[in-house]
């Protein structure tokens, strides 16, 4: 039986060799584009100019740095709502963001048909995913479970948060990838919120890594708000499941720093327990820790933030000037087209 | 009398009834600290406290199940899917077990559940937060099926589900629930399951419509009576059992026979009213049946796409006129 | 040709597929050891190996989940729910994701998967191993559902399932497994989804139909030839997408429609196929339209009491003649 | 975190206080009149006297002790469609059984529209059962809910098959359970089987019981072939629940002695296996052990089994006297009817 074990903070000294210095600058500045984007898409529900947004702010040290481990394009990854740094880490453009906030024909996740951030790319091998929670799961299990078939030296990851594990789709799913020992990493982002419902009252026992026993697999949990432990367990466990040694569950502790989305008041927090959790944002920490390595060099974190907004208002100027669907476009791709 | 919409009047009536009869409880996902996803049960926990209005994990399948078993018990259990969309993990508590407790057990059991759910497109939901599910469950003997289209209704109607010995889908448009204020009795007589309302009364032709559809049909109505086209709109407010009879009478008397909703054309409920007419009611009708519904197609995030689908006014006018001139 | 029942026809398709294409592969509860409880896929373990025959758990939304994941990888899953009865738990799988997965990726990713299910009553199976669940399904779009009643159009209407690109459910009345054998062709031509078959003509009235009422239909045709009555049977086959043409052909020769199915009447394939005729053959029609279907009612272990419900042969006797002479 | 302990077999020395040896001897009793009755239903099929039988051979030592420690008709019991010696054990008697099988409209459980034993009864606070494997598990958490809310201090039992524990269900309800510490028992039968599928291919990690600590609760690991230890585990565990103590997964190990099914080859097991398992046939073991502690004497194995066989025999012909219901009553019950 496997026990869950946590994964420590991973000292600077000792950067992962996978993800090298110059890796951990381009995982800070990820970071940073996917906090300066979350904080734009806001500003445009707040404006008007989009119905609706949904980020991961106070997640993307556990989104981007697990994304980073994902070889993009080879492995499957199937994301969540909230994946927002795990899809720009992977590959997805702030542009192509803006296309789906805005409601644009041209967006290439889904034609502005789901809800924004539903990402999907074949290219990135990222599938299609609902908002109905916890259906990836198992798809990700039939996906190991195809490229196990076939014999592929390739992982799926797949994400979700912690109130998805309550769903039966999470249990059906993990027990098939215990029982075959296939090549799938399921990853929670714990951020200890379900809109409204906190962990007390969603994970028995407390804990979702301690569950991974139980599926006779590994469980690791480690903190979210740490980068590079987030990459070590990701990395660790990506290649376990490429090499054939199977399944593992990781928990990433992370926070929710905005309200649920932005239909939803947050009135069922407090002013301190928000302030709290902002006095633990994983950014200006992980900045401060790349400085004081010197990884960075102390005037880049604002540079590369006056750099990002300019770009992040071009791309969405220039996602605002296209068209929205037409209604004629309605019924298309309901079925497989003539080719 | 106070004034309420359609969604106070749902608040006050289940609160009323929680009030009255200790049996009945409430659970769902976010139902007591957050009140509900669209304030339903906002008040609720200080009021009932914690064991009677049940925060759930994320987990439809408990949620329907429990339910049950709690019914089992003699609770009187209000059961709360966040989203008509999200009822679907629960079907099987719903369709294997709920609706055949009584039946399997030869009336030994009952299974007094009103089961809620927001439903309904019109709010940049995209394909999850938009469905109309209702037809998916009128198929299935055992259950009851509701949706109603005003304050009041909702009111009488949910005091009649809450107080029904068997289990009922009680289905709530979201695009109702703020429509309008009307006073509603704050000690309102149960509204019996299974029994149409005559919204308004005309001679050319009849439209058998129920939640939205009456307010979409009340709008065209308004426009076709300066034409001389007056429609008689039969409000189902049941969607299971059917007042076959009421829509009977008004076909009868208007020889002409529309049907409109928001759900899927394609075995919507639509599709029985039709059947009903087309086998029941043949001799009195003088024109082809006319069904207007979406476009069979799931429903998008964005306002533009969805007109491709959904009945737009334009639409239910041109359908009408073109009936009545048959 | 080798002559086979239904049930033979299903297993030799399904392993010419498989042998033909690597990418079919099969998964459900007890298909492999046991080869299915109706032995569907017996022997397929032996010859395809344990990976592409996957006793799974009992788990019908890993079921579906895992058969909808393996296709986003390029596989072509036959997943195998082991009654119909059993597919509830998995209809969120169904309905909210193999449904949606094209329409709402715009085209870039498709659901290329068959779940089969034996499905129907007549077997003493009680109320968990009789259900006709076809018409669940007829109102979600995005999903195709075919029901065959013949060992041929079994055979080809499974290959065309099978190398369709989108999600089919695929059920098999469980009376028609071993009905009788015909000639099937071993490399069978794939039966376009959506094109129902005339299995005999008449000139006195159209019944339309579907799997078991087939043969119910065809029994009763013989017995009304004999006082002049000829029926055109309209063989549905597939129910989503439905062959409205093929009615319309038939019912304009005819002028007169009946409906027949196991299935319940309520919201039944029935109801659609009579609202389309009330919209769109109303001018052709000379007599109401006659549904023959199940008592909605849930279906129990007894053939005694079954017979209250399912439409027994006097009753499609007494209706299609009443229809003839109306 | 809880750990799951297995139970060792109790001496008969160490009889459990609270059954003593009266009640050792009805346990004996019972078993042995559910195996006679179990092997009648097969002879009554074989004789094309009934469609269908399913029954728990090799699990009789786990159901009649299990439910001979619930407070019958004040706890809730949840039954499955293999609890044929829980049922005995609780109060329902075989002519009653006789007439579900035998398709009785007086069948008190369903009126024969059922599969025979899907147990049900208002009197024994038995709330009917499904075919749909695991949809009484939630049931039963929220039978403990109305309970628990009322401060009643009862405890519900749920039976089920380890396949049981693949479904979302069995996750759902348990995680519930474990979060508000409902008084609710959960007991899974481990026969090794789900039709024909084996454990190995059914529960990733290999335990059941070690479920349980992923949901916070106590789970016992106990061999369902001593109805010694099975009492003393189920009595410890309904009088954790009853006094608030919270929730225990049991898991028992028995034998599956039959096919799955009368419908059912059981081609996919061994005659080399069967006659395996049918060495540990927990019957003879019980009646030897008690043989030899003295508390039955040397006649009376066979002098019951006579006597029962004789009341079956009758119970069976009262009940086949009886007529089939009728379609005139098919579609009453659907829904309330007027009182
Ligand atoms: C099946 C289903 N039920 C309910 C919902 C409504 N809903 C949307 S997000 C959410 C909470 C999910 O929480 P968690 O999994 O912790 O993810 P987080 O949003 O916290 O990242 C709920 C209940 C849904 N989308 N799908
Ligand atoms: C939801 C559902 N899926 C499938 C079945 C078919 N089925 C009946 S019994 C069974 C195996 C159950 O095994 P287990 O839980 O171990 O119980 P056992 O019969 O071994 O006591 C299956 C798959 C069912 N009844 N319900
Ligand atoms: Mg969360
Ligand atoms: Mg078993």
């Amino acid at each position: 039986m496997h026990r869950y074990h946590p994964v420590v903070a991973t000292p600077l000294t000792d950067v992962p060799a996978s993800l090298g210095a110059d890796g951990v600058r381009r995982l800070y500045r990820l970071m940073l584009l996917t906090r300066l984007l979350d904080e734009r898409l806001w500003i445009v529900v707040r404006q008007g100019k989009a119905h609706f947004v949904l980020t991961g702010r106070g997640h993307e040290a556990a989104q981007c740095a697990s994304a980073l481990a994902v070889h993009a394009g080879s492995d499957w990854v199937y994301t969540y709502y909230r994946s927002l740094g795990a899809a720009i880490a992977l590959g997805f453009t702030p542009y192509e963001i803006f296309l789906g906030v805005l409601g644009k024909a041209a967006d290439p996740i889904s034609g502005a048909r789901q809800l924004p951030n539903h990402f999907s790319s074949r290219r990135l091998r990222t599938p299609t995913v609902s908002s109905s929670v916890a259906t990836q799961i198992p798809h990700a299990v039939g996906t190991a479970w195809a490229t196990h078939l076939r014999g592929e030296p390739v992982a799926t990851l797949c994400y979700f948060g912690e109130g998805a594990t309550s769903k039966g789709e999470f249990h059906e799913a993990l027990n098939v990838a215990g029982l075959h020992r296939l090549p799938v990493v399921f990853f929670c982002e714990n951020n200890g919120w379900a809109i409204s419902v906190p962990l007390a009252e969603q994970v028995a026992g407390g804990s979702v890594a301690a569950r991974a026993a139980g599926y006779g697999m590994p469980g690791v949990l480690v903190d979210g708000l740490d980068p590079l432990a987030v990459y070590q367990a990701t990395d660790e466990a990506l290649r376990r499941a490429r090499r054939g040694d199977g399944p593992t569950l990781i928990e990433a502790t992370c926070l929710r720093l905005t309200p649920h989305s932005s239909d939803d008041s947050d009135a069922y927090r407090s002013d301190d327990e928000r302030a709290a959790l902002a006095a633990r944002d994983p950014l200006p920490a992980f900045r401060d820790r790349l400085l004081a390595a010197g990884l960075i060099a102390p005037d880049e974190p604002e540079r590369w933030t006056d750099e990002f907004r300019a770009s992040l208002l071009a791309d969405q100027d220039r996602a605002d000037a296209l068209p929205p669907p037409t209604a004629e476009r309605a019924r298309r791709w309901l079925y497989q087209e003539p080719r | 009398m106070p004034e309420w919409t359609m969604l106070e009047a749902i608040r006050e009536t289940l609160r009323a009834e929680m009030r009255e009869d200790d049996s009945v409880v409430v659970l769902g996902e976010d139902v007591a600290r957050k009140g509900g996803v669209f304030g339903v049960t906002a008040g609720f926990l200080e009021e009932f406290g914690p064991l009677r209005v049940l925060d759930t994990p994320v987990a439809e399948i408990a949620i329907a199940g429990m339910a049950i078993g709690a019914a089992f018990a003699g609770l009187r259990p209000v059961a709360e899917f966040q989203f008509a969309d999200y009822i679907h993990p629960g079907y099987d508590q719903l369709v294997n077990e709920a609706a055949t407790i009584r039946w399997r057990s030869v009336g030994e059991w009952g299974c007094p559940v009103v089961f809620r759910a927001p439903c309904g497109a019109g709010v940049f939901g995209g394909l999850y937060h938009s469905q109309s599910v209702e037809a998916l469950f009128c198929h299935v003997p055992g259950l009851k099926v509701v949706l109603p289209s005003t304050p009041r209704d909702a009111a009488g109607l949910l005091r009649a589900a809450i107080r029904d010995d068997d289990p009922v889908l009680f289905f709530e448009h979201k695009k109702s629930y703020r429509r309008y204020r009307e006073p509603v009795d704050a000690d309102p007589a149960p509204i019996p399951l299974g029994a149409a309302r005559i919204d308004r009364e005309g001679d050319t032709l009849t439209l058998v419509t129920y939640g939205v559809g009456v307010h979409w049909g009340r709008e065209a109505a308004d426009f076709l009576a300066a034409e001389g086209i007056t429609v008689e709109i039969v409000d189902l407010r049941t969607l299971k059992p059917l007042d076959t009879e009421t829509i009977a009478r008004s076909v009868a008397k208007t020889s002409r026979l529309a049907i409109l909703h928001e759900a899927n054309r394609t075995l919507g409920v639509g599709a029985e009213v039709a059947a009903f007419a087309a086998e029941e009611l043949f001799d009195s009708l003088d024109a082809p049946i006319v069904r207007i519904a979406a476009n069979d197609c799931h429903l998008p995030y964005t306002g533009e796409e969805e007109r491709g689908i959904i009945p737009q006014p334009a639409d239910i006018l041109a359908a009408l006129r073109r009936l009545a001139r048959y």
